[in-house]
């Protein structure tokens, strides 16, 4: 049952990091491997503002959602701007370059130490017991439930809203979008905004659970092969493709061998690749794009 | 030149457009466009017609071009290097040649992505019915995928997603492109139609040079980037150059025939 | 007798010459006098760091080929480096065997990884493809992991100087003549290989694979072979880099490899070979630089903790700096500060020129 | 005329997601005939050139060249065994130069290897010094003198178009497929095409299969011409007869046609 | 193209400047120091070099070492080997630094131990890790290494101190982090347990970047494991201890304290967390961690006083070693030096720390426990001073 549940905490944890890929890919064609960074500077926002405001958790979360939105449209609007009309691949090194220059930021501004943000959010992670076997933090409640509650509003978003369709519209075809009087610097800054709070909410979750230290941007580019195996373009193939990989590395911590757990998800993903390149839910034209 | 009434609302001058920063597509095309008018840009494939399309439309930092030359002046503001919906705004809207609606949007979406510039003046509903009234097929596919409409419905949601926009000058590009004749009168004659109750002045470039020259006003030739005659739709039709080389109707006896070029021009040997 | 006011070309096969003309020539054997008496001044550390340079150009060039020509993207650069290098520390571990071993192998297993992961890039495009390429890395590091961790190689497995026939190549200065030459001779044979028929079709592919395919050229095994010989000729670096450290571990291989590696084909100037050469010089050497740069300031000893922090900052912002404002890479200010200088007094390049 | 059959196809379909491209063409190509391949926009010309040259795969039927099924064949397949064709948007490599595009024509018939070509040795030397002999013929002919070492990006549409022929010529073809050639070229351009082409025709004695838009041009050069409309073919025959053919001016010239349905 | 020609000179002048190496005072021990202050694990090593500032700063203000100040030249590599190999080359041969010192992951070692075996210049490990060849008998004569961690010390200190704890039936967990060092010592604490008659229950080692480590800790707690002893950097041994509390595990743990423990103790307020060391806590505010903290507070560290422990000793084992370095200093001389130290740590470790020609380890290793108290509202010792002989 604990399997079970773990397997469900992990899949949340890459759904909510993936969203910010597969955001930014589908507006933009670029994929953001400053990612891990924007999460990491999430969480150390949420230590930042809790340090400031001690113990008053939702206003600390509300400030640190603040940033990290603002992080994401700074970003976009001082330096992705410029990379529009240049290679994939000159793009995709700029965000490389991009999460060394806030690596050395996060490392300038907090340095190197463990932070604990919970500490001074005055919250407890407490664990809660579901069913018979089955136990569950409070962060990882937070973790599910903020999940759900963000897919669920970007689902809405973009089947009824204005801007959510006009933000897919502008993922499927910029040109003709633009043509139609869509301002697309502001939707790629909102796709990099929201990437960035989503992400960063990633971040300041785990941060609560399990503690904030540099080197957490790694996890970012561990949760690559969820957003591969899910069809780069996909927002609703990220869900089970994060689903399939959790299982995966879940079950090799159980049954084969824990640290082997680190090779699962790219062996999923290469098995994924020989049978539908282009990914579960990704289109077919899209791999002719890129 | 007959010189056409009404003033001018859109005029280019030396337009001049490089891609990537080495190939030049347009060199020096000038022309005007009167209010009120349909005005046709004729010309061959590679002419640069569409390059000067997509030039007056604004480019995009994905397409690595810019006018790095001449003028585009719309009612006497510059326009040019503008961004595309920054042009759209001001009251010109692009029927594109290809990748004209969202694929992946149902007809209803692709109505509702279009930002209106009469947002004030209209509501959704109104322009539903608006469109309804000018594309009534459109109204029985309105849950169908963009990606999945016949090639004249795909033609008639573009013409309606650039209708909402609301827009002052509409361009068309190859609006005849890969259309059956019948349907391609049918649109013809709509877009004269929307042109006297929208108020509505539209550019209209085409291959098919028959088709626009019934509905146009006013008639440019485009070759190899540059204007090479102009004139009112009857001086075009009955004009020999344009018969020959966009009307496929030219007398071919009176002609010179390929075969028969004098191949000492470059060099010195003789075939066929 | 009359002299000629320029320099013809009388073959066509002097026109397949690489160095065209007599000043080129003497430029060229400026540049390798001053290459050959170089470590007779230079001070240990400028000795590693030219080793470093050469040991990081073979790795280069390699990738140049394969993304810069060849049009294929890998994130998996490390990871064929790190192959290399494991393959040599276990031959010399378990086997004791010698170089002339160790580097052949260490290519073969480079080929072997580069047919496995080039695979996909018959399937795959761009972001794609780099993205399954990062599924080698993280595989070869697993494998690597688990024989230092299964053999107990705690701190990272050892290897001795490897030596040809009776010379030991311990000194810097036998490294950097050994190094210089294979690296003349890897610059060379990539020069001559993106001249000729192999190097056609490489970009052939790149810049429109369609067209390729319709002139007969076989898309997928040209792809491969580009794999093949980037994964043989890293892992070759790999086994070099092995030995030029003395050690081999895991740890030494991050991620953080493959992205310098790409910065310095990206800075230098796709499809280059000069760019390549560039760019290496340029991200080895620039962290010391700005050291260098940093000791001039005389930080006091409670700031640099800080200045290290912005150091590191400061090569992602130089990196992007690059990107965005000057894509063509140093190549491209090279063209561009010789033009001025050919063309000098005139300003522009006569029309026609390319 | 030779009657010596070239390249057969037989009952071509091909079907592109729903899409009916094209419907059951049944075609030939005699040996050193210049065929034109004609009808309106989205008729299925370029598409059947396609199929010729393995970038599509025909849904159904066969293509036959001389006595070999090509159906099936990949594209580099194809070009090896002797069929080039050109591009509508002539598709050069762009960051190369002219002389190099058609160096890559002469890809198969080259054979020196990836390690040879690396040590550029005896024989990968002749090679290079013998082929490129051969495109400067092929530079001569085509006379693009001046843009031998010019990058292909920055060439006039014309000359590209022009270079996308010289390196399917290269490639020293027993059938060539011209998509479009004219397309973007004006009056002058036309004509050095027209030269080009009938000096391939008669000179070199290649059989082509030509797609084309300007009708004057292929009334002029053609030998025999087929007309698609909407996937099917319509007409096939001598040039004067299927030009003069009602059915053929009532696709082609857009003249409503509700007679027949 | 002005700026452009701009650029080329800025360019040219910054590689110019890497051939001008600033010239120092000839009148100063020079000690290179090779530090990952960024990068991979500079939580660890950042906090030494923070002691190390304030240290010879203090040192320098009261006139030096035998009249002469300390020079430290302190280079960042960034937990990459190559750099470490460049600043090695450097300190040798451009600064003739007399002993050049690395805290960084121990991937920068074996690049830097070249080095300090070609060039004959003693090489002293302030970091994590000690590496081999330090140990007895046979120690590399270059090779010294005075920090907290022994590998195969730390396991047959901890296991025989778990099974002297345990009540009842032990079943032992153990956790490392998937790199060679933590794993090694993890395979031979279970060596040792099995020799000593423990079942051990469960080994997990956890890949370095985990975004969760609850599958971990499910695979220990489901394994029946009651204690769990984890020698790996302190994120992976605290993470998985609070992973398994998380899924309401109840056994107690046993984790190597490094330099975060202290504060991590008093975060997590558990009485079942145990960690051992040979450093002393704060805690016990002894004289010297009442001056540290007085220090650190003055000089307002980047890190906490608590973090500086491991530093500190560094620093006072490098002066003493300066101490007994007559002037001129060569690397011969602070080699002999090295040869024959005994550091009084005045309660920074059990005893004092003493290498001997053939061991630049320690002649005796100190370990104690410390937990947190609940009833003392503090951190209590479990287990005082106890030696382990080292040969």
């Amino acid at each position: 049952m604990q399997i079970v549940v773990n397997v469900i905490v992990l899949a949340a944890l890459y759904c909510l990091i993936c969203c910010g890929y597969v955001l930014i890919y589908r507006a933009s064609r670029v994929l953001n491997l400053a990612h891990g960074e924007l999460m990491t500077i999430g969480g150390y926002f949420l230590f930042t503002v809790a340090i400031g405001l001690g113990n008053d958790p939702v206003q600390s979360f509300l400030l640190a959602f603040i940033f990290s939105l603002a992080l994401g449209f700074i970003v976009y609007f001082f330096l992705m701007r410029f990379m529009a009309g240049e290679s994939a691949l000159a793009s995709v090194l700029v965000t490389v370059a991009l999460g060394i220059l806030l690596r050395g930021l996060i490392t300038l501004i907090w340095t190197s130490q463990y932070r604990h943000p919970l500490q001074h959010l005055g919250m407890e992670n407490s664990s809660h017991q579901i069913v018979e076997g089955a136990v569950i933090s409070t962060f990882g409640i937070a973790m599910v439930i903020s999940t759900v509650l963000l897919y669920l509003v970007l689902f809405l978003c973009f089947k009824f809203t204005r801007w959510g369709l006009r933000m897919r519209a502008v993922g499927e075809n910029p040109i003709l979008a633009s043509q139609r009087g869509i301002s697309l610097h502001m939707y790629y800054a909102l796709s990099w905004g929201i990437a960035a709070f989503s992400v960063g909410l990633a971040g300041m979750i785990q941060a609560c659970d399990s503690g904030l230290d540099p080197d957490m941007f790694v996890i970012g580019l561990k949760a690559f092969p969820v957003v591969l195996v899910g069809g780069l373009d996909s927002l609703g193939g990220v869900i089970p493709a994060a689903f399939i990989v959790a299982l995966a590395e879940i079950l090799t911590i159980h049954y084969i061998s824990p640290q082997a757990s680190e090779v699962a998800p790219f062996v999923v993903l290469i098995s994924m690749l020989l049978i539908r390149p282009w990914g579960l839910f990704g289109t077919k034209e899209e791999l002719e794009r890129v | 030149m007959a010189k056409p009434k009404n003033e001018t609302l859109l005029s280019i001058e030396k337009l001049e457009v490089v891609y990537h920063n080495v190939s030049t597509a347009v060199l020096g095309v000038s022309f005007e466009v009167r209010n009120h008018q349909i005005v046709a840009l004729l010309g061959i494939n590679g002419a640069g017609k569409t390059t000067t399309l997509r030039a007056i439309s604004g480019f995009l930092g994905v397409d690595d071009a810019k006018v790095t030359e001449g003028l585009i002046q719309f009612r006497g503001e510059k326009i040019q290097n503008k961004p595309p919906h920054f042009i759209t705004k001001k009251g010109i809207v692009l029927v594109p040649e290809r990748d004209k609606v969202f694929e992946n949007l149902t007809v209803e979406e692709n109505l509702q992505v279009s930002v209106s510039l009469r947002k004030s003046r209209a509501s959704g509903q109104d322009f539903k019915d608006l469109i309804l009234h000018y594309f009534p097929v459109l109204g029985k596919v309105g849950n169908h995928l963009g990606g999945y409409l016949s090639g004249g419905e795909r033609q008639m949601l573009a013409l309606s997603t650039a209708l909402v926009c609301g827009p002052r000058l509409l361009l068309v590009d190859e609006l005849s492109l890969g259309l059956g004749p019948i349907i391609v009168d049918e649109l013809m004659n709509l877009i004269k139609v929307i042109r006297d109750e929208q108020q509505v002045t539209v550019l209209l470039v085409e291959q098919n040079a028959l088709a626009a020259l019934e509905i146009a006003d006013y008639g440019y030739v485009i070759e190899n980037g540059r204007i090479v005659f102009a004139g009112d739709p009857d001086r075009l039709r009955n004009h020999e150059d344009i018969k020959e080389f966009y009307l496929g109707q030219g007398e071919r006896e009176s002609q010179k025939s390929y075969r028969d070029i004098k191949q000492y021009r470059r060099t010195r040997r003789w075939y066929g | 007798m009359a002299f000629a006011s320029g320099y013809f070309k009388t073959t066509y096969k002097s026109d397949l010459a690489i160095v065209e003309t007599f000043s080129l020539w003497i430029c060229l054997i400026i540049l390798t006098l001053g290459l050959i008496f170089f470590p007779f001044f230079a001070s240990a550390f400028l000795m590693d760091l030219a080793n470093q340079v050469f040991l990081a150009l073979i790795g280069a060039i390699a990738l140049m080929l394969l993304t810069g020509y060849a049009g294929q993207f890998s994130l998996g650069h490390a990871g064929l480096i790190a192959a290399g290098a494991f393959t040599t520390a276990i031959l010399f571990k378990e086997l004791n065997a010698p170089i002339w071993v160790t580097l052949p192998t260490s290519g073969l297993t480079g080929a072997i990884l580069g047919i496995t992961f080039g695979l996909p890039s018959l399937r795959l495009k761009g972001l794609y493809l780099a993205l399954s390429t990062l599924a080698l890395h993280f595989i070869v590091i697993y494998i690597g992991a688990e024989y230092e961790t299964q053999r107990g190689f705690a701190t990272g497995v050892v290897i001795d100087s490897p030596s040809i026939g009776p010379f030991l190549i311990e000194d810097p200065r036998l490294w950097y003549f050994s190094l210089l030459i294979i690296d003349i001779l890897v610059v060379i044979f990539s020069i001559n290989l993106v001249r000729s028929r192999t190097g056609r079709a490489w970009m052939a592919i790149r810049d429109r694979d369609v067209a390729a395919e319709a002139l007969g050229i076989k898309v997928a095994s040209y792809k491969l072979s580009a794999f093949v010989l980037t994964s043989a000729l890293t892992s070759i670096a790999g086994c070099l880099f092995a030995y030029y450290r003395g050690f081999v571990s895991v740890e030494a291989f991050s991620l953080h490899m493959t992205i310098e590696y790409l910065a310095m084909i990206i800075i230098g100037g796709l499809g280059s070979i000069l760019g390549a050469i560039f760019g290496t010089i340029f991200v080895v050497l620039l962290p010391y630089i700005i050291d260098a740069l940093v000791d001039i300031l005389h930080v006091p000893t409670r700031l640099t903790t800080y200045m290290f922090a912005i150091k590191y900052s400061a090569f992602g912002l130089i990196m992007i700096i690059f990107l965005v404002f000057e894509p063509s890479g140093l190549v491209g200010i090279w063209h561009r500060i010789r033009d001025y200088f050919i063309l000098w007094p005139f300003k522009h390049k006569p029309l026609g020129e390319r | 005329m030779d009657k010596a059959i070239d390249l057969t196809l037989d009952g071509i379909s091909l079907n592109i997601s729903g899409l009916e491209i094209l419907n059951f063409i049944s075609m030939r190509a005699y040996k050193g005939e210049l065929l034109a391949l004609i009808g309106p926009n989205g008729a299925g010309k370029t598409s059947l050139l396609n199929c010729i040259s393995g970038i599509y795969h025909a849904t159904r039927g066969q293509i036959r060249f001389k006595d070999r099924e090509l159906s099936g064949l990949k594209p580099h397949e194809i070009a090896q065994v002797g069929i080039a064709r050109t591009f509508q948007h002539a598709e050069l490599f762009r960051h190369m130069t002219v002389l190099d595009n058609l160096l890559v024509g002469r890809h198969i018939k080259m054979n020196a290897a990836l390690l040879s070509n690396g040590f550029f040795w005896g024989k990968t030397i002749e090679e290079e010094v013998a082929h490129r002999e051969l495109v400067e013929e092929i530079i001569d002919f085509l006379e693009l003198e001046k843009y031998r070492k010019s990058n292909a990006l920055g060439l006039p549409y014309g000359i590209q178009k022009i270079v996308g022929l010289g390196r399917a010529l290269a490639m020293e073809p027993q059938v060539l497929l011209l998509d479009e050639p004219s397309a973007g070229m004006n009056r002058q351009e036309k004509e050095d095409l027209a030269r080009f082409i009938l000096r391939i025709r008669y000179e070199i004695g290649i059989t082509m299969i030509w797609v084309e838009h300007d009708m004057q041009l292929v009334g002029d050069l053609a030998d025999r011409i087929v007309v698609l409309n909407f996937g099917n073919k319509i007409s096939e025959g001598k040039t004067d007869e299927v030009l003069n053919d009602p059915q053929v001016i009532e696709a082609y010239l857009g003249i409503k046609a509700s007679a027949k349905g | 193209m002005m700026k452009k020609s701009l650029f080329g000179i800025v360019a040219l002048a910054s590689f110019m400047a890497l051939f001008l190496t600033p010239a120092f005072a000839g009148d100063a021990y020079l000690v290179g120091f090779s530090v990952a202050v960024t990068g991979r694990g500079s939580g660890i090593y950042a906090p030494v070099k923070d002691a190390f500032d304030i240290y010879f700063k203090q040192v320098n203000a009261r006139g030096g070492i035998n009249g002469h100040p300390v020079k430290l030249i302190i280079k960042d590599n960034a937990a990459e080997p190559s750099k470490a190999a460049a600043h090695a080359k450097k300190f040798v041969t451009q600064d003739k630094v007399i002993l050049f010192m690395n805290a960084a992951l121990s991937s920068t070692y074996a690049p830097m131990v070249q080095v300090a075996k070609r060039y004959n210049v003693p090489l002293f490990f302030a970091g994590a890790v000690c590496p081999d060849a330090v140990y007895p008998p046979k120690a590399d004569p270059n090779l010294y290494c005075s920090t907290a961690f022994g590998a195969k010390y730390d396991s047959r200190f901890a296991i025989p101190f778990i099974k002297n704890q345990a009540k009842g039936p032990l079943k032992l967990g153990l956790a490392a982090m998937n790199i060679p060092v933590s794993r090694g010592e993890i395979d031979f604490a279970e060596e040792l347990a099995k020799g000593m008659g423990i079942e051990v229950a469960g080994k997990v080692a956890i890949p370095p970047p985990t975004p969760d480590y609850t599958p971990f800790a499910t695979k220990l707690k489901s394994a029946g494991a009651n204690w769990v002893y984890a020698w790996a950097p302190w994120g992976c041994e605290v993470k998985t201890f609070e992973a398994l509390r998380k899924l309401g595990w109840k056994g107690k743990y046993l984790a190597y304290a490094h330099i975060q423990a202290e504060d991590d103790l008093a975060r997590l307020k558990d009485d079942d967390f145990y960690v051992f060391g040979t450093n002393a806590f704060f805690a016990d505010d002894t004289e010297m961690h009442k001056k540290i903290r007085a220090i650190s507070v003055k000089e307002k560290t980047i890190y906490p006083y608590t973090q500086l422990t491991e530093g500190w000793i560094a620093a006072m084992v490098l002066e003493e070693i300066l101490k007994k370095t007559p002037w001129p200093p060569t690397p011969e001389k602070v080699r002999t030096a090295m040869n024959q130290i005994k550091v009084d740590l005045e309660g920074l470790k059990g005893g004092p720390l003493v290498w001997t020609k053939g061991n630049h380890f320690r002649t005796v290793n100190y370990y104690r426990v410390y937990k947190w108290d609940s009833k003392k509202n503090g951190i209590v010792i479990v287990k005082d001073w106890s030696p382990l002989k080292v040969e």
